[in-house]
């Protein structure tokens, strides 16, 4: 008779710094089955955004994730901009790029140190969240805020970056770089840290293709697609090329993050330096009318949004489909037959938002 | 009391008792004969032990070693019939070869053996016979309520009546063997012993436990098959006079002639074969399907203890010989293996089983190790093993019948449940492997005493800590209960016969690790020093002051400078701390003061349910928290059980290969 | 290499830790820090833009009554207000606000002033 | 006298291992970049838990957790003492068995994990610990603690292989990654905390104590190294004591197999061959 | 006493429980705990299990779901205990307000003791707010007598509405 041992894996847990459960079932130390729970999270933000205006819902939008905050304004304005047709100046464009590739650096820092955490190397989850300091400072004194920026909106931007500003960012950007170069190769190279990640909830190109993964996820099971390259804002300007990792375990979806941390600030020094002059915001007027549909690549993978109106101050229907909500059926795959030490590691690898996922 | 009234009470009594049982088919009878044989027999054990002093008492009855002979060849015949029966080939060919063997050495040998004692009664065979008499005899009284509760389908009173026949029967025959000198005789008890363990294993009459009698039996006849020619070899190289178990002990031929080696390697393999030791370890196992009195009988105080005591028996003339070694090792082995094994399993009887096995392997690497202090141990093991091992079958036992399931994890939250039986088995399990009980103390002088061969100790080391696991781990499981379990639960009530038979082992077990240095001084030196002339001749008289009067707390030794070579047991510091252990939380803990606190289930706690034991899992519905053992499958399963068996073989085949080389 | 993490713990312990001792210094906000939101209330006209615009719901203005409530404790700080406010009574103060442990609506009973036709 | 001096041993080693684990978290924390605790942090901790208000689930977890304490005092004193090494192995390994019974007593999922881990972690560190017994046997004569006073060498020049495989089981006695899997400050990925999950308030504090009486017994087994002049071997016990430190901060966790498997064949193997090397 | 108010303002061990936030409050709470904040200067360390903490961090309003564990999680925690909620979500509901899903801030739930606003707080903000607590943490130890009352009763603290202009 195998004897078997029931887990409930949150929603408090301290490894998730958000409440998922995960109904493990567990034999010796060997995951047999692994069964999750949401709703934990679920604030109704979609039904929420149709009872409000839609300019308030800019702000509300920047609240389904506190970490692609500004990933989800940009999708959201951009939705209505093209509602409203409005055509957004290039300079606030190439600031959107510029806020988002920070997001993303600061998101895979962000990641990255609770990762660390995962496998149980405090001092790299410090070192990682050191850095990311950084990022967040450059965030608060262009943006107005560590986390929420509320700096996109529609028809461009709320923020302009003055020339100083500019350049002290790709100064500080450099000095990103420099301390993130220190831990790349630990991330990379480390013993103990490959023992605990190679060859661990790997996952084979054709299931991430089948159960849909998205993201990081899916790039590091050697498939080519990131939702930038569909060149929206300036990407189509920035010879933009994905991160591809062929081993699709914990590792190579850690190896990708390092490789776009990397990427993110070379794309922002570029923005930095190419950034056009011009207004930053076009003002609007009209009602919203019509459907539009995007796609945009966040930090987690890519992200769906869908907004139908009316002639109406509010939208029928808002509808966000968030990359963590793609990549739990590959989680799921990952996990039975892992062991239990895996299981924060592995869970970790897809970076689950949570609060996107259930918003 | 004469010897020959002593005789009567030890080998007779427990002979009309079994047939009394068989014939007159009453309770009440069974029980007033069996408890007075039981006094008897306990009674009969203390005079022994007053009465046998530092030289050997030898008793000879000429007059029956034909009695024994045909009651032998009686025992082959049957044997054969099962094989034929049963369609055995391997137990036939077994029996016939020992039965040729037998005819062959009384008719075409025809040894001289009228000058070989029968009977030779010296403190060791006092020291088993202490085991035998009064632990066999609890165990019997144990088996009286036992047995009304065991299911015995039809014709339960007839049925009664045979295993009583049995198991009483098998105590005599144990005494029998603890006393038998004339290799014959030896051989006698030998046989019959197994006989003995076939009824027992094959009596609830399943599928299963005829398959696993019959398993006994064959792996037994080997051992048979072993001795058989062991006395061949004997009597054709050294006529009717080595026929004598003493005689091979003290002969000190052992350097001169390799036939005489031989044989003694037969008779150790003989004696692996009764002590389970890997690969024959499997019979063992399939006895677990015996009732449970069956199986504290044959583990803790006769059948396993029988062919370690041969072992035992014959260190002096293996002493200093490569043989020795490779005993030593191959025991050291069986101690690793078996206590792997017991890691992996979830059946309690088998791990008590195993836990059999393993600590039998270490006796026999004791005797291996062949120094006074390892031989001391290895008497001591005896002793502390058969109670430890005794009470925890019987508490499992009880166990069984109250939760309907021998499986570790049917087990959980027994405390709360049991709380008495707890405790019992608890002390048990203490008593195998902590400090300050005698198993513990056993093994650490096995420990200091291997120290001559760096492989033993790896062997020792290993397997001691897999020890702690298994013991742990399901003691673990027993204790687990979940938050007011204790309110809610109704403990289970016990019959007298329980009480009286657990209670009395468990104090004893606890009394006799306190009065450690008096079992090593009144019962366990003595036994060595008249058998063991390596205890007095090559002794640097250190050893067993050390072993002695270093179990005491001696501040004084311990804190100067003093070195001993063999290290001190400070059995009084650890007594000291066993018994704040009980102290301590009974002065600082006010239960009345303190909040009983639901478990932590990531806070998806449920009040609904029967037991706050239910989390909302998926879809809100309330999913139950299950704990499960580690059993480590992933690595060890029936793959390891096979090569295990196999290095085993292949070390016995290497001991021989020593041996004759 | 085999201890990656080495060179960086042995820079840390060697180096001065990095933290801002925060009680006991302070570090100020970046200027355009979005702290807190504070209000100047003597030159509200009670136009109640800053509650329309509010999607948190933090601002309650009862023309009638003359109240102004503003609940500190639900404004997100997005600035929305001051962006709609005529007046620029409202401000953002890179400043935070400190904890409390009770929470209190700053109410405001104004004065219906004159009122400003022209530019509503 | 001397009996003066072990009780001011049983209750200095408290004291002193508090004070030793207030120094590891400041300089962990600094090997982080962080400022840190104080140094009295860990004092602070134990008597906000004393003071704290309690739980039990039965009265068994509770007598499981003071066994435990009590006979790490137990084990202290026999080392305070002199006494025979392999018999300070078995109190250990009782005081460790303790804790996992306490473990086990609550049927919490978490505490069951961190038991059964515990378990192995007595499994993968106390063979190194008995072949310690062995080498201190074969190097002065005897089992005794005491014999390493006796000889002139100090026992690491002769077993240096032995000392390896020492360091390497520090790290589960310590609780410290790579080796930290049953419970420990920081090992909250999988099992929360682990073993003492369901302990709460003075019984939580008591497990405390019982770790800090673990680290000062811990430095004494690196100290019988190097006993001659004393402050070598306090030296090469706090050496250790920070090899560790800075072990803790570069490794990942390591898994449960992991652990086994490495402590086993390198514990096995670095101190079997030292002990026949030294035999031969 | 006193060494014993030391110790309990000196070492708050804090649990965290993330009730429905968007994240942004849940990583400016980790933030604290990294080399730039260092919140162990204070002896506050996470903890994972609610049996030994001290504190409880509430991020995000409560919801249907995350009522009950919110619950769960503060009776389990021993006496002395303070609840800090971290946010605007969880001192009232923020944005959210108009959600089918939200039942308000964390007091829905549980006795808040320490309310910090912001979307999200800063980092100081919630050092302040955990310094604030652990005084708290003290202050409780002292009024009820220890052992402290058994019953975890009072989940429907009304907030309180005062004049100030």
């Amino acid at each position: 008779m195998p004897s078997r041992t029931v887990i409930p894996f949150g929603p408090q847990h301290p490894v998730f710094p958000e409440p998922l459960q995960l109904t493990l079932t567990v034999e010796d130390e060997k995951v047999v089955e692994a069964v999750p729970s949401l709703g934990y999270v679920h604030r109704g933000l979609e039904k929420g955004a149709e009872l409000n205006d839609f300019v308030k819902n800019i702000y509300l939008a920047e609240r389904v994730c506190g970490i692609c905050s500004f990933m989800h304004s940009w999708t959201y304005c951009s939705c209505i901009e093209e509602l409203l047709n409005i055509e957004v100046p290039p300079r606030a464009e190439y600031l959107r790029l510029i806020f988002a590739e920070l997001s993303r650096v600061h998101s895979h820092l962000l990641w990255l140190g609770l990762y660390a955490d995962a496998f149980g190397l405090e001092s790299l989850f410090m070192q990682c969240w050191r850095v990311r300091e950084r990022s967040l400072d450059m965030q608060e004194a262009a943006g107005g805020g560590r986390v929420i920026l509320s700096a996109c909106t529609i028809g461009g931007m709320r923020r302009n970056l003055d020339e100083d500003m500019r350049r002290a960012f790709i100064k500080e950007v450099a000095e990103i770089r420099r301390d993130f170069e220190r831990l790349v190769p630990v991330f990379l190279n480390d013993y103990s840290i490959k023992k605990r990640t190679v060859g661990v909830g790997v996952l084979s190109k054709e299931d991430a293709q089948s159960l849909g993964a998205v993201g990081p996820t899916l790039r590091a099971s050697g498939v080519r697609s990131d939702a930038r390259m569909l060149g929206y804002g300036p990407y189509k300007e920035m010879d933009f090329e994905p991160v591809v990792e062929e081993d699709g375990d914990c590792y190579a979806r850690g190896v990708v993050r390092v490789k776009e941390v990397l990427q993110a600030l070379d794309l922002i020094t570029r923005a930095l330096e190419r950034l056009p002059e011009g207004e930053i915001k076009v003002n609007f007027r009209g009602r919203l009318k019509g459907e539009v549909f995007k796609r945009m690549e966040q930090p987690r993978g890519e992200m769906l949004y869908y907004v139908r109106a009316s002639r109406n101050k509010n939208l029928d229907r808002f509808r966000i489909r968030t990359p963590t909500f793609a990549n739990i059926p590959p989680l799921l795959k990952m996990l039975p037959g892992c062991d239990l030490s895996d299981v924060p590691v592995i869970t970790l690898s897809i970076d689950p938002c949570i609060s996107c996922t259930e918003r | 009391m004469t010897w020959n009234q002593f005789l009567l009470v030890a080998l007779a009594l427990p002979l009309v008792v079994a047939l009394l049982n068989y014939l007159v088919r009453l309770p009440q009878i069974r029980k007033g004969s069996i408890i007075v044989m039981a006094l008897a027999l306990i009674a009969s054990a203390v005079w022994l032990h007053t009465r046998v002093g530092d030289n050997a008492v030898v008793l000879s009855f000429p007059w029956a070693d034909l009695t024994i002979l045909i009651l032998d060849l009686a025992i082959l015949a049957y044997i054969t019939y099962v094989g034929i029966e049963r369609r055995h080939p391997y137990i036939i060919a077994l029996a016939v070869l020992q039965l040729a063997g037998l005819l062959y050495i009384e008719l075409g040998l025809r040894p001289d053996v009228s000058e070989v004692p029968s009977l030779v009664i010296d403190r060791l065979s006092v020291v088993m016979y202490l085991v035998v008499a009064v632990i066999g005899s609890i165990i019997c009284v144990y088996a009286l309520q036992y047995m009304e509760e065991h299911d015995d389908r039809a014709h339960p009173e007839e049925r009664k009546g045979r295993f009583f026949l049995w198991f009483v029967l098998f105590l005599g025959i144990m005494n029998g063997l603890i006393f038998a000198n004339n290799l014959f005789w030896l051989y006698f008890f030998w046989e019959a012993t197994t006989l003995c363990s076939f009824q027992l294993i094959g009596h609830d009459d399943t599928r299963e436990s005829r398959d696993n009698a019959l398993l006994a039996l064959f792996l037994n006849s080997i051992g048979g098959l072993a001795m058989i020619a062991a006395i061949f070899l004997l009597v054709n190289t050294f006529g009717g006079a080595a026929a004598s178990l003493s005689a091979v002990v003290n002969s000190g031929l052992a350097v001169l002639s390799t036939s005489f080696l031989i044989a003694l390697a037969f008779l150790v393999i003989g004696g692996f074969t009764k002590a389970a030791q890997l690969p024959f370890q499997n019979w063992l196992l399939g006895a677990m399907v015996a009732p449970t009195p069956v199986s504290a009988l044959l583990h803790s105080s006769t059948m396993v203890k029988a062919g370690v005591y041969l072992i035992l028996r014959l260190a002096p003339a293996y002493s200093g010989l490569p043989l020795s070694t490779a005993i030593a090792i191959f025991g050291g082995f069986t101690f690793l293996a078996a206590s792997l094994l017991a890691v992996a399993d979830d059946n309690a009887k088998r791990v008590l089983a195993y836990s059999t096995v393993a600590n039998l392997g270490l006796i026999v690497a004791c005797c291996g190790i062949n120094t006074s202090l390892a031989v001391n141990a290895a008497v001591l093991l005896i002793v502390f093993h058969a109670v430890c091992k005794a009470l925890l079958f019987m508490g499992v036992g009880v166990i069984e019948h109250n939760v309907g399931s021998r499986n570790i994890e049917n087990m959980e939250g027994l405390a709360a449940r049991m709380p008495a039986m707890m405790l019992v088995v608890s002390i048990g399990v203490f008593g195998m492997f902590l400090p300050p009980f005698g198993v513990l103390f056993a093994k650490w002088a096995a420990m200091e005493a291997s120290i001559r061969e760096p492989l033993l100790v790896a062997l020792l080391v290993a397997g001691s800590t897999l020890t702690a696991l298994f013991w742990t781990k399901w003691l673990g499981r027993m204790l687990s209960t979940y938050p007011r379990e204790e309110e809610e639960v109704q403990p289970v009530s016990m019959p007298g016969y329980y009480v009286t038979s657990l209670g009395t082992l468990a104090l004893g077990l606890v009394l006799l690790s306190l009065g450690l240095p008096a079992v090593v001084n009144g019962l366990v030196l003595p036994s060595t020093m008249t058998w063991y002339p390596p205890a007095i001749q090559g002794m640097s008289g250190l050893n067993l002051a050390a072993f002695s009067w270093a179990n005491y707390y001696n501040p004084e030794i311990i804190l100067g400078n003093a070195v001993v070579p063999e290290g001190l047991f400070p059995l009084g510091l650890l007594f000291i701390g066993l018994l704040l252990m009980l102290v301590i939380p009974m002065a600082f803990f006010e239960p009345e003061k303190e909040r009983v606190g639901d478990i932590y289930l990531s806070g998806e706690n449920l009040d609904e349910g029967p037991l706050p034991l239910y989390f909302a899992g998926a879809m809100e519905s309330p999913s139950k928290v299950s704990l499960g053992g580690y059993y480590f499958r992933g690595v060890l399963n029936d793959r390891t059980v096979l090569s295990l068996n196999i290095v085993a073989a292949a070390l016995m085949v290497m001991m021989i290969g020593v041996v004759a080389s | 290499m085999f201890q990656a993490m080495m060179p960086t713990v042995l820079k840390n312990l060697f180096n001065r830790p990095v933290t801002r001792e925060y009680p006991y210094t302070y570090r100020e906000p970046f200027k355009s820090a979005r702290g807190r939101l504070v209000l100047d209330m003597r030159e509200c006209i009670m136009c109640t833009a800053c509650e329309k615009r509010c999607p948190a719901g933090a601002i309650e203005i009862k023309r009638k009554e003359g109240l102004y409530k503003f609940d500190p404790y639900s404004c997100v700080v997005c600035g929305a207000c001051v962006e709609a406010c005529p007046e620029k009574c409202l401000e953002i103060d890179s400043d935070w606000r400190r904890p409390v442990g009770e929470m209190k609506t700053e109410v405001w009973h104004i004065e219906p002033r004159r009122k400003k036709a022209d530019t509503a | 006298m001397s009996w003066a001096l072990v009780g001011i041993g049983v209750l200095g080693a408290p004291l002193l291992g508090g004070l030793l684990f207030g120094i590891d978290r400041k300089i962990t924390a600094r090997l982080q970049g962080r400022k840190g605790p104080p140094i009295v942090q860990p004092f602070y901790d134990v008597i906000k838990l004393l003071a704290k208000d309690s739980t039990y689930t039965n009265r068994r977890q509770v007598f499981y957790l003071y066994s435990h304490l009590l006979w790490m005092l137990v084990a202290l004193v026999i080392l305070l003492t002199r006494q025979d090494f392999l018999v300070f192995v078995f109190a250990l390994t009782f005081s460790e068995v303790s804790l996992a019974l306490a473990g086990f007593a609550t049927k919490s999922p978490y505490s069951h994990v961190g038991s059964n881990r515990e378990l192995l972690q007595i499994l993968a560190s106390e063979p190194v610990l008995v072949f310690m017994a062995f080498a201190l046997y074969l190097a002065t004569g005897s089992f005794l603690t005491g014999g390493v006073f006796l000889i002139d060498e100090p026992l690491l020049f002769s077993y240096p292989l032995l000392f390896l495989a020492v360091l390497l089981v520090l790290t589960i006695l310590m609780r410290k990654s790579p080796f930290d899997i049953s419970s420990s400050a920081h090992a909250h990925q999988e099992i929360v905390r682990g073993i003492s999950t369901e302990f709460s308030g003075k019984y939580l504090a008591l497990l405390e104590i019982a770790h800090w009486v673990e680290l000062i017994i811990i430095l004494i087994i690196v100290f019988l190294f190097w006993v001659k002049p004393w402050w070598a071997g306090v030296l090469l016990a706090l050496g250790a004591y920070f090899l560790e430190l800075l072990i803790d901060n570069t490794y990942a966790r390591l898994k449960l197999g992991t652990m086994v498997r490495t402590t086993w064949a390198w514990g096995f193997g670095l101190s079997l061959v030292n002990i026949l090397y030294f035999t031969l | 006493m006193n060494l014993v108010h030391l110790a309990q303002a000196k070492s708050p061990w804090v649990l965290h429980y993330d009730a429905s936030s968007c994240n942004g409050c849940d990583i400016e709470t980790v933030a604290c705990l990294t080399p730039l904040y260092d919140i162990e200067r204070f002896g506050a360390v996470p903890i994972g299990s609610p049996k030994h903490a001290d504190m409880l961090l509430v991020t995000g309003n409560v919801n249907h779901k995350s009522k009950r564990v919110l619950r769960n999680i503060y009776d389990q925690m021993t006496e002395p205990k303070v609840v800090v909620a971290i946010g605007i979500c969880a001192t009232s509901s923020g944005v959210f307000h108009q959600s089918y899903n939200v039942l308000g801030g964390a007091d829905q739930a549980v006795p808040v003791d320490v309310y910090i606003s912001g979307c999200p707080p800063r980092p100081e903000a919630i050092i302040d707010a955990i310094i604030m607590g652990a005084e708290k943490l003290k202050k409780k130890w002292k009024e009820e007598e220890h052992p402290v009352k058994r019953s975890n009763q009072g989940s429907d603290t009304e907030r309180s509405t005062a004049d100030v202009g």
